[in-house]
C-alpha cells in the first residue's frame, strides 16, 4: 500500500472530508461550471475579485464539487491558497501546481509557493488522475479571466480618456 | 465450478501473455476491465507479426503473389467473421475501424440519402421533416451521437426508451415510441453498464411492422458469442474486434446484401470505386463500396484469427464458465455493505458486466485501491452518460468478465472493495 | 552508388523479415511497390507484440496500470509523429484509420458546417451556392471522391487543374482556376503515380489570397521525409502509415490547432465527447474531438515506433538513396525499347515511383511476367483512373522504391521487362 | 518460367494475338459495357438471339475488348463456345467456366464441356487475374439475361392469352 498512501495522503483525506471555503456564494463576479468528461465530475466555482492597491486580488473562491478525493481536496487547497493573494500571484502558483501535476513524480514541490498542494505531489504519478487535481485550478483561473475581462470592459478605459 | 473445470481456465489464460505481468510492482494483473478491451492470446499476436513478416501488401491491386496472399488473408478474415456470426454471405461483412465507424457509416449513409445519394434506390433510407430516429437510453455514447449528428442534419426528431429503476428498458410506451413516423430505431443488444441484454427480437418486430430499421450494436455481446444475425431480427449489427481477443482498428457493420445495395456509400476514395472519371463516380458492390482506401489488413486477419480462437474454445463453454463467473460476482457483491448494483441483480438475460457503487467511495477512488492491488477495472460513466443519470447516480465501478476470467479474480475484487472502505474510513 | 554505401542498405534490408522471403518457389522477393504499401521493419512489428502483449489497454478511460501505460503509449506516439513532420504542437495531429478517413473527415467536417454545425464558429467553412473546390487530374481516388460527394451533398462545383503531357500540373489557368470563389483547394504533395512534386507552396500562396483553404494530400512525401507542415504552405495535411513503415489501419490528418478548433466533428461516438446529455452533446477540444470510439491503439504506436524508425536512419539519408535509386532507374529503363515513362524522365522534383507502359504487352501481363521473376510492382491505374485518361493510357506499369530497395533490385526490375518483351514476342 | 507457361499456353496466346469474333456487329438484342475496377481494362459485348425449336440460342456475340492477354484470350474462347449453343447449354458452359477459375488449380477441367476453355485454367492459380478471365463471361451472361428479358415484354404472353 505503499503507492497508495502517497496519493491519498493525511492532508488529502482531510481536505476532502472538510473541503475549505466549499458552498457556493454571493456576490460573485464571474462563475463557470467544469466537467471531467471520463468520470462525470464536476465542480461549479465563483470568483470574487477585490483591488489591492490598484491591483486585482482575490476576494473570494466559493465552489460545489462533486467528485473523488483528489479533486476535491485539490478544489479545498486551491480556494484556501488564492483567497487574498493578488492575481498574478495566485497565477504564479496555479501555474506552480500545473507544473507539478505534469512532473511524473520527480518535481521537488516548494512548500513555500503551494503549501497544502505539495501534499497533492503523489498525484503526478497516476496520469489518470492529474485531470481530477486540476478540475478546480481550471476553473478557478477559467473564472478569474472571465472577471477579468469583465472588469476591463466594466473600468474606464484610461487610454481613450486621455484622448 | 463446474464451467470452470469444463473450460480449463487454466490452459486459456497461458494463452494471453499479458496475464503473466505485475502490475504496480509486485502485483499479479487481475484484469476485469474486459468490457473495455479485452486481452490478446497469442494466436492473434502471432498472426499479426506473421502477417507483416511474411505476407504483407496491399489487397485487391496487387498482382503479385504477396498482394494474392494478403487479399486471401483479408477476405478468408471475412469469411471467418460472417460464419462466426452465422451470416448467410461474407459479402455482408463490411469491415470499419471500430463499432463506432460502424454506426457512423449507417447515419452518415442515410444522410446522404436524404442530401439526394443513391437515387431511386435509396428511397427508402431517405429522411423527411418529422421521421423519427428511436434510441434508448442506455446506450453507448457510440449509439447516441452519431444519430444525434443525423437529427441536427436532417431535422429528425430523436426519441428514446428510457430505463427502468432495475436497469431493464422500460417498454411500457414502445407502441407510442415507435410507430409510423420511426425510420431508425438503434439499440444496444447489451449494456455495457448493466449488462441487460435487451429483447431485441420483440423490438424488432414493432420496428419492422411500421417500417423502421433496426440497428444493433452488439459490441456487448458478439465478443461473447452471443449473436446469430439469421435469428437476431435486426437489419445492421456493429461490433468491435478488439473487445472480442481481436487487434485493436478493426470493427464489423453486418447488413443484409440488398440492404447494403441500397445504402449510398459513405467514405470515398480508392478501392470502393467501379469507375471513376473527375466528373463523377459509380461505385464497387458491397461490401467494396463501404470500404474506402486501404483497409486495417493486418487488424481484419487477426479478428479472423480471434474469431477462430473463441470458436475453437467454444462459445457455448464461454457463455457458461461466463455465467459461473456472475452467479458468483453477483452474490459476493451483494454481501458487501454500501454497495449498490445497477441493472439486474440476478443472473437472468444479462451479460458479465456488473456496475456498483459504494456508499461513500467515489469510483475513482476506488478503483484507485483496487489498482494498487492488481485489480483493474473502469470508473467513471463508462462512455454512458445518459444512463447514469438516469440511474441518478455521478459515476460508477465496473468490472467485467472473459473466458479468462477466475473465481479467485472475483474474490480479488471482493476483498479490495473492503480493503478501500477500511482505507477510506466507511465500513 | 554513394548514397547506398552512405545508407548502409544490407544493414537496413536485416531490419525487414520479408525481405529474406522467397516467391513463386525460389525466387528470392525483389519488392518494388512499396508506393502502394511499405513493408514493415522488425522495430514495427516488435512495438505491436510488446504492446499487445505487455501494456494493452483502452486508453483515456482506465484508472490502472495497464491503461496508464496504453495512454501514455499512444500520446507518445502523437508527440513522435508531431516531431517528425514539424507539428508545432502534437495537439494539431489526429489519427484516423488512413489517409482516405482523414481526407473524408475534413470533407464531412465541412459538409456538417455547412448544414449548420458548429455554430458561428464554423461559418468559414460553410459551403454556398456557386462556391468552387479545386483539385487536380492526378489525384488519387482517395483525393477525388471525397470531394465529388461532398458536391454531391452541398451543390458545390468542382473543378480541377489538368496535367501536361510531361507529367506536370497545367498551372496555366492558375489564377482563373483558384478564385474567389474557391473554399477549398487540395492536392497531392507527389503523385503516386508520376512522382512529380507539386509546387505546394506557390499553389496554396495563390490560395491563400482568395481565402480558400489547402488540404495537401502527403501519403506519398512524408514516407521519404519530404514534409515540414510549418514550410509547406498547406492548412490541411493528411497521410497514412502504413506507406511509411507503420502498421495498417492508422492515418493522420494534421492542421493547425485553431482550424481544427473550428471545424465541427465527423464521427461521432465515445471519447470525442465533452458532456452528452440525450437531446445533445458538447465535444471536447482537438484532436480528441476528432477520434470517437476506441482508435487503433496500438496502430498509432506502432506509426510512432515507424517515425522513430525513419528518423534514426535518417531522412536525408533516405532521400539521397532514393535519388540514386531513381536516377539509376530512369537512366536503365529510357534504354529499353518501346518502354514509356509516364511523368517526368529527369529525377529533378520527382519522387521515387516511375510508372510506364511497354508497347504491345498489357501492364497486367508484363506484371505478372516480373511477379514470376520475384519482382513485386504494381499493374492497372493505382487509384488514379482519370489522370491515366488524361495521359491516353489505360493502364500502366509502377515500380517504387523505399529505402531498402539496391540497384541490384532496380537491375532485376529491367531484366524482367526485357524478359517479357521477349516472352511475348514484342522484341 | 513453369508457372508461367502454365498461365500463358500457346492456346491462350493464340486466341490473345488473333481473338474470334472479335469486332461489333449489327444488329444485335443486348449490349453491355463491363469494367475491371482495378485496371480499367473493358470490354463492350453484344448478343444476338435466335430461336432454336422454340428455345432461346445463341446466333452471334460480337465484342470489342481493351485488355490484357487472359482477358482477351477468354474473351475469344467464351464467344467461340458459346455460338451456336443454346441459352441454357452455354449456361452451363458458362457456369462450368466460373468454377474453373474458382478452383485455384484443383480442378480437372472437362475439354468435352470447355473446349478450348481448359488452356485458361491455369488462370485460377492466379487469384489476382481471375477477374480478367471472368470479364467476357460476365459480360455475355449480363446481355444474355437483358436480351431474355427483352424478349419476354415483347413475345405474346401465353398464360394471359389463355384466360
Ligand atoms: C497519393 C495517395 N493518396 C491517397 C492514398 C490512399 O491511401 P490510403 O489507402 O492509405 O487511404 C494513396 C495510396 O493508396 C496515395 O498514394
Ligand atoms: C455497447 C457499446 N457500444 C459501442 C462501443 C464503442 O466501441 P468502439 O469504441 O470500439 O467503437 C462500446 C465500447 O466502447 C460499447 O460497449
Amino acid at each position: 500500500m505503499m503507492q497508495l498512501e502517497s496519493l491519498y495522503t493525511e492532508i488529502i483525506m482531510e481536505h476532502a472530508a472538510r473541503p475549505l471555503h466549499a458552498g457556493l456564494r454571493e456576490p460573485f463576479d464571474a462563475e463557470v461550471r467544469h466537467v471531467n468528461p471520463t468520470c462525470g465530475d464536476e465542480v461549479t466555482l465563483r470568483v470574487t475579485l477585490k483591488d489591492a492597491d490598484g491591483e486585482p486580488a482575490v476576494a473570494d473562491v466559493s465552489y460545489d464539487s462533486l467528485g473523488c478525493s483528489i479533486s476535491k481536496a485539490s478544489a479545498s487547497v486551491m480556494a484556501d491558497l488564492v483567497i487574498g493573494k493578488t492575481v498574478s500571484e495566485a497565477m504564479t502558483v496555479s501555474e506552480e501546481f500545473v507544473g507539478l501535476m505534469h512532473s511524473r513524480g520527480e518535481a521537488e514541490p516548494d512548500e513555500d509557493v503551494l503549501g497544502d498542494a505539495v501534499a497533492l505531489a503523489g498525484v503526478s504519478r497516476f496520469p489518470a488522475r492529474i485531470k481530477c487535481a486540476l478540475l478546480g485550478w481550471m476553473a478557478w483561473k477559467d473564472a478569474t479571466a472571465r472577471a477579468l475581462s469583465e472588469r476591463e470592459m466594466d473600468a474606464p478605459d484610461a487610454d481613450r480618456e486621455q484622448l | 465450478m463446474t464451467a470452470e473445470t469444463s473450460l480449463d481456465v487454466a490452459r486459456i489464460r497461458k494463452d494471453f501473455p499479458i496475464l503473466d505481468r505485475n502490475v504496480r510492482g509486485e502485483r499479479p494483473l487481475v484484469y476485469l476491465d474486459s468490457a473495455n478491451t479485452s486481452q490478446k492470446p497469442r494466436q492473434v499476436i502471432d498472426t499479426l507479426t506473421d502477417f507483416y513478416e511474411r505476407h504483407n501488401a496491399n489487397i485487391h491491386r496487387a498482382t503479385h503473389e504477396l498482394g494474392e496472399e494478403a487479399t486471401q488473408a483479408y477476405e478468408g478474415a471475412r469469411i471467418k467473421v460472417a460464419t462466426f456470426i452465422g451470416a448467410a454471405d461474407e459479402a455482408e461483412v463490411v469491415f470499419t475501424k471500430n463499432v463506432s465507424e460502424a454506426i457512423n457509416l449507417v447515419a452518415y449513409s442515410i444522410g446522404n440519402a436524404t442530401a439526394g445519394a443513391g437515387g431511386a434506390d435509396s428511397g427508402r433510407l431517405r429522411l423527411a421533416e418529422g421521421d423519427e430516429i428511436v434510441i434508448t437510453e442506455m446506450e453507448h455514447h457510440s449509439n447516441i451521437v452519431p444519430w444525434q449528428l443525423l437529427c441536427e442534419r436532417t431535422g429528425a426528431r430523436l426519441r428514446w426508451f428510457g430505463v427502468t429503476p432495475d436497469g431493464r428498458l422500460d417498454l411500457s410506451r414502445a407502441d407510442e415510441l415507435i410507430n409510423a413516423r420511426t425510420r431508425v430505431v438503434a439499440l444496444a443488444h447489451q449494456s455495457n453498464v448493466l449488462g441487460t441484454i435487451n429483447p431485441i427480437a420483440d423490438i424488432a418486430a414493432r420496428a419492422h411492422e411500421v417500417g423502421a430499421l433496426v440497428l444493433v450494436d452488439a459490441a456487448q455481446s458478439v465478443p461473447h458469442g452471443l449473436v446469430d444475425v439469421r435469428t437476431l431480427g435486426a437489419d445492421l449489427v456493429g461490433f468491435t474486434g478488439h473487445k472480442m481477443c481481436g487487434p485493436t482498428g478493426i470493427g464489423v457493420l453486418w447488413a443484409r446484401r440488398d440492404l447494403l445495395a441500397t445504402m449510398p456509400p459513405f467514405l470515398g476514395g480508392g478501392e470502393m470505386i467501379e469507375t471513376v472519371w473527375m466528373e463523377r463516380s459509380t461505385f464497387a458492390p458491397p461490401p467494396h463500396k463501404f470500404e474506402a482506401g486501404t483497409m486495417p489488413i493486418a487488424e481484419a486477419v487477426g479478428l479472423g484469427a480471434a474469431t477462430d480462437y473463441l470458436a475453437d474454445v467454444g462459445v457455448g463453454a464461454i457463455q457458461a464458465h461466463e455465467r459461473d463467473l456472475l452467479r458468483h460476482a453477483l452474490e459476493a457483491l451483494a454481501g458487501i455493505g454500501g454497495l449498490r448494483i445497477l441493472g439486474p441483480a440476478e443472473p437472468v438475460q444479462r451479460g458479465g458486466a456488473v456496475s456498483f457503487t459504494v456508499e461513500g467511495i467515489h469510483p475513482h477512488d476506488l478503483s484507485q485501491v483496487l489498482d494498487d492491488r492488481g485489480v483493474a477495472v473502469r470508473a467513471g460513466h463508462h462512455c454512458a452518460w445518459p444512463l447514469h443519470r438516469a440511474l441518478g447516480v455521478q459515476a460508477s465501478t465496473r468490472a467485467s468478465f472473459y473466458l479468462y476470467n477466475t473465481h479467485a479474480e472475483v474474490d480479488a475484487l471482493v476483498d479490495g472493495i473492503r480493503q478501500a472502505q477500511k482505507f477510506f474510513g466507511t465500513a
